[in-house]
């Protein structure tokens, strides 16, 4: 009994991370890749509690009388909690990286952005790139409008 | 090429995966380290929840990471996003509706309420200081989704967010003094299940709250925030 | 005993109130407060270091280490402690005026610092973890301090592969939960035969990808060259300097502790390998100074992963010598690297216009390929030498590999000084060096010539380092029978 | 316990399967939420009823939350016209 749902719950979380993986790995789509980024870390997360997981115990909290049934392990419950905010955190701040990207590229795919942030660099540096004649350049120009809404963002 | 590494790369990680659990102790952990806790977490911490216990005593340092970490963060969206910049916000933002303004008038004072009693309870029943404050963010947040020209002061959450930050470093350093370690609990214990129990414990809880709520507030308005750029 | 814990308190309790302090009025305070704070901790650990005698664990909260988190106290911990608020002053983004950004980017320097300060002492698993995600949040926010475009995409996609190894990372942490139950480094020592399987192995490897990522080890480092070139050059030094060497701490710390066998050492030694290669070749073909130094300190790193795979304290002597001489070099050299980020053809002249520039230029990459008064040498020497001692197959060929990238990275960086000393192209002139970095680089180049000087008593320091650091059962003792235990 | 299990797991898959094939990035988004519950739901089948809370919470609630309003800001936040281009300019 307690051996099959095991088997399910540990199918769910290796899933959860393979899915949210091959979408980090495989996505083009910036916004896609913060999705599957959460997804993976849910799967993780899965994972960590299940390693705490008693089949035969309660909720690690005392009601009652002290002895008494067996609890599940607290500690990985600690630490999921403390992984969850942390995810949250992360993927609010990719989320304001992803905003500032489409202002100041116009795009949110992320082999053009960065085709584009290589052609700034090499531009900045003096280089020429190597691969400009695959692919030109100045291929979209960039939105005029991000100069003129970072003005304030930009401290040199 | 990069097709091809890529689905290597994912079979791989599937089959090591799967093959890595497939024989782990399920439902039956070692529990070296959980079994001790629950032996002693009740004396020697007061709290009846024991999750509470591991992240405010045991592993109170990791929490302290945790906020920081959540700092960092919005400290690190207020320099992606820029600064304030509420004042130009007004005219761009059409009125709410009325039902969405009256659900935000009556929801305020229960979410409030609701996240107090949650983040105050956090050492007896489920629930706590992250829960709590995400509810309080929430609370804060909602009449702005209502009324967009009104704002929530950047400077007191930002306020909020260094005194209570500072307050939890504080309730660890305290005990320094003495000559214990940081994060030492302080006070009495009390009676195990009642509110006023298991020290310092509901005051960290407290701190803990008030930042995720003023920090995740802070973060919630930079996204909502806008600037007419990206649409 | 226990006021070492301050080196990680301070600083985060800095970042909170340094906001503060823009609402009180006293302008100057926002200005002192971090640079004095992180001189306290350097003091703070300077004392612990001189009052040493034995090593020792401080067990936060009180609760007995198999139990709380637990700090471990040794010269190992203390000296890369001390390494980080040493340079974080020196990289400390001092600039004027009461910007807000400003003051972001000084909290976000001092979370980094109490992070980075918390890798070095911490002796638990998911403890190491959280200061690790708060030392990765706490760099993209800083690489994204100089608001460029390229930095922004650049901070993402790090974000990105970081996140990643962290999650990878957090699977190896249950995969071990799983199977032992704890996470207290020692505790985890003492049950280290229930990880010598296929099974534990794995976790290590998920462990070493995921804390690898700011190690820069070979197959997640994709974000290294655009990163350092697009974010502001203090940062860079900062996170290749001294973000990476605490990376590579806790690796060590993992594999010496919990993972002592040949296979985990293998794995490292291999990835040592292909970052070297990897690194040199692309460093080679570089044309500009910052990818140029941000794909060498790569193929540097590899070399530091190389050394630490060699067993015993022969391992530990030769990765922290080369470890520290990287942080000293590399963090100088992208200093320098702030007014000459040109394309390195662009550089023709730069001599005439910072003669100090150019002369610790030349010193810095005369170490860095180990001529012999400099501690390079010292380094390159240690880690050859002790892969000529236990020849295997594989060693001979990171032999073969090192001593390829040394000539490499010979012609990459005389072609660079080739250039400063080439006569001045008065078309463009190169714009001098920063008084501030020139300061800051000087400190890092007196730090060298001491060690140059100094090779004695540092050898014996580093020795009595080494054997600490490779006493498992010391280790173990110290930590699960602290007084706290015994309550 | 065995079917609940069963069913969440497999709700919770495939939700995570539309995250990443759904075109409409506002679906997307509400079905990135749609695992968070899941998630949640298996929390509490493994007596985690702390970390089932936060995770309904943070997960479901704040996250879709963010991620809702960095889609507005992006100017992508429509139901009607599919919005995975790579190009696609507001």
């Amino acid at each position: 009994m307690s051996a099959a749902i095991g088997l399910v719950f540990f199918i769910g979380a290796i899933s959860l991370c393979v899915i949210g993986i091959a979408g980090i790995v495989l996505s083009r789509h910036l916004f896609r890749m913060v999705l599957a980024l959460a997804i993976a870390e849910a799967g993780a997360n899965l994972l960590l509690v299940l390693s705490g997981y008693r089949w035969d115990a309660v909720a690690p909290i005392v009601t009652g009388s002290l002895s008494g049934q067996a609890m599940v392990d607290p500690v990985p419950q600690a630490m999921v909690l403390t992984a969850i905010v942390i995810g949250v955190g992360v993927q609010a701040l990719a989320l304001s990286l992803v905003i500032r990207i489409r202002q100041r590229y116009g795009t949110l795919d992320m082999q053009e952005a960065r085709q584009r942030m290589q052609d700034e660099l090499d531009n900045d540096a003096g280089v020429t790139p190597p691969r400009s004649q695959e692919r030109p350049a100045g291929e979209r120009p960039i939105p005029a409008p991000a100069a003129v809404i970072d003005a304030g963002g930009r401290h040199d | 090429m990069r097709d091809l590494a890529t689905l290597l790369f994912l079979g791989g990680l599937i089959f090591l995966l799967a093959a890595i659990t497939g024989s782990l102790p399920f439902g039956h952990p070692p529990m070296l380290v959980g079994q001790a806790i629950q032996q002693v977490a009740a004396p020697e911490v007061g709290a009846t929840n024991f999750v509470t216990a591991v992240v405010l005593g045991y592993r109170g340092l990791d929490t302290l990471g945790e906020l920081s970490i959540l700092f960092a963060a919005a400290t690190a969206g207020g320099l992606v996003l820029g600064g304030v910049k509420s004042r130009g916000r007004a005219k761009a933002a059409p009125a709410a509706g009325f039902i969405l303004r009256a659900g935000a008038d009556v929801l305020f004072p229960l979410l409030l309420i609701a996240g107090l009693y949650v983040v105050i309870h956090g050492h007896l029943t489920p629930g706590g200081g992250f829960q709590g404050g995400v509810i309080l963010a929430a609370a804060f947040f909602l009449p702005l989704l209502a009324r967009p020209h009104e704002s929530l002061s950047h400077t007191w959450l930002s306020v909020i967010e260094g005194l209570v930050g500072a307050a939890f470093i504080a309730l660890g350093l305290v005990a320094m003094f003495d000559g214990a370690a940081f994060l030492t609990p302080l006070f009495d214990k009390g009676v195990l299940g009642e509110l006023v129990s298991s020290g310092s414990l509901p005051l960290l809880y407290l701190a803990v709250g008030l930042k995720v709520g003023a920090e995740l507030a802070s973060l919630l308005m930079r996204l909502a925030q806008d600037d007419g750029a990206a649409s | 005993m226990t006021e070492v814990t301050l080196a990680v308190v301070l600083p985060l309790l800095g970042a909170f109130v340094l906001p503060l302090t823009r609402h009180t009025g006293v302008r100057w305070l926002a200005a002192v407060i971090g640079p004095a704070l992180l001189a306290a901790c350097a003091l703070l650990l300077f004392a612990a270091w001189s009052a040493f005698d034995a090593p020792y664990t401080i067990a936060l909260g009180g609760f007995a280490p198999p139990l709380g988190i637990a700090f471990y106290i040794d010269r190992l911990a203390l000296l890369f402690a001390l390494a980080v608020p040493l340079a974080t002053l020196a990289l400390w983004p001092a600039e004027a005026g009461a910007d807000e950004s400003v003051g972001r980017r000084q909290s976000l320097t001092l979370l980094l610092a109490g992070a980075l300060s918390g890798l070095a002492l911490s002796g638990d698993l998911f403890n190491l973890y959280v200061f690790y995600e708060l030392a990765a949040v706490a760099s993209y926010g800083l690489i994204v301090g100089n608001g460029n475009s390229p930095a922004y995409v650049a901070a993402f996609r790090y974000l990105m592969i970081s996140a990643l190894g962290s999650v990878v990372g957090l699977i190896g942490i249950a995969l071990i939960y799983f199977k032992t139950g704890t996470l207290n480094l020692a505790h985890l020592s003492t049950l280290s035969e229930q990880l010598a399987d296929p099974q534990g192995l794995a976790a290590f490897a998920m462990l070493v990808i995921g804390f690898g990522v700011k190690a820069e080890i070979f197959p997640v480092n994709g974000w290294v060259p655009e990163v350092y070139s697009a974010a502001g050059k203090r940062v860079a030094a900062l996170l290749a300097g001294l973000a990476s060497k605490l990376a590579v701490l806790v690796i060590v710390r993992v594999l010496l502790l919990v993972f002592p066998y040949d296979e985990t050492r293998q794995l490292l030694l291999v990835l040592g390998i292909f970052g070297v290669a990897v690194g040199e070749l692309a460093a080679w073909q570089a044309r500009d100074l910052p990818r140029m130094l941000a794909w060498s300190s790569i193929g540097q790193l590899g070399v530091v992963f190389v050394a630490f795979s060699l067993p015993g304290t022969a391992g530990v002597i030769a990765g922290v010598t080369v470890a520290m001489h990287h942080l000293v070099v590399k963090s100088a050299l992208f200093l320098l690297a702030d007014r000459w980020d040109k394309a390195i053809t662009r550089l023709r002249g730069a001599a005439s216009t910072s003669h100090l520039g150019a002369a610790l230029f030349v010193l810095f990459s005369l170490s860095l390929l180990g001529l012999p008064p400099l501690p390079g040498f010292w380094s390159k020497f240690l880690v050859l030498g002790g892969l000529a001692a236990s020849a295997s197959p594989l060693q001979l060929l990171a032999m073969g590999v090192i001593l390829t990238g040394t000539v490499i990275e010979g012609a990459y960086l005389l072609r660079v000084i080739v250039m400063l000393y080439a006569g001045p192209d008065t078309a463009t002139p190169v714009p001098r060096q920063r008084r501030g970095n020139l300061l800051s680089a000087s400190l890092f180049a007196l730090v060298l010539l001491a060690a140059a000087v100094l090779v004695d008593p540092l050898w014996q320091g580093i020795e009595a380092l080494a054997d600490r650091a490779v006493d498992t059962t010391g280790y173990q003792n110290t930590v699960l029978n602290t007084p706290e235990a015994g309550r | 316990m065995m079917e609940l299990a069963v069913i969440v797991v497999a709700l919770t898959l495939g939700a995570a399967l539309a995250v990443l094939l759904l075109d409409n990035l506002l679906a997307a988004v509400a079905a990135a939420s749609a695992v968070s519950l899941g998630v949640a739901v298996m929390f509490v089948l493994l007596q985690a009823p702390d970390v089932a809370m936060t995770e309904a919470v943070v997960g479901a609630g704040l996250s879709g939350l963010i991620l809702a309003l960095a889609l507005r800001r992006l100017g992508l936040a429509r139901l009607d016209a599919p919005s995975s281009g790579e190009n696609t300019d507001a």
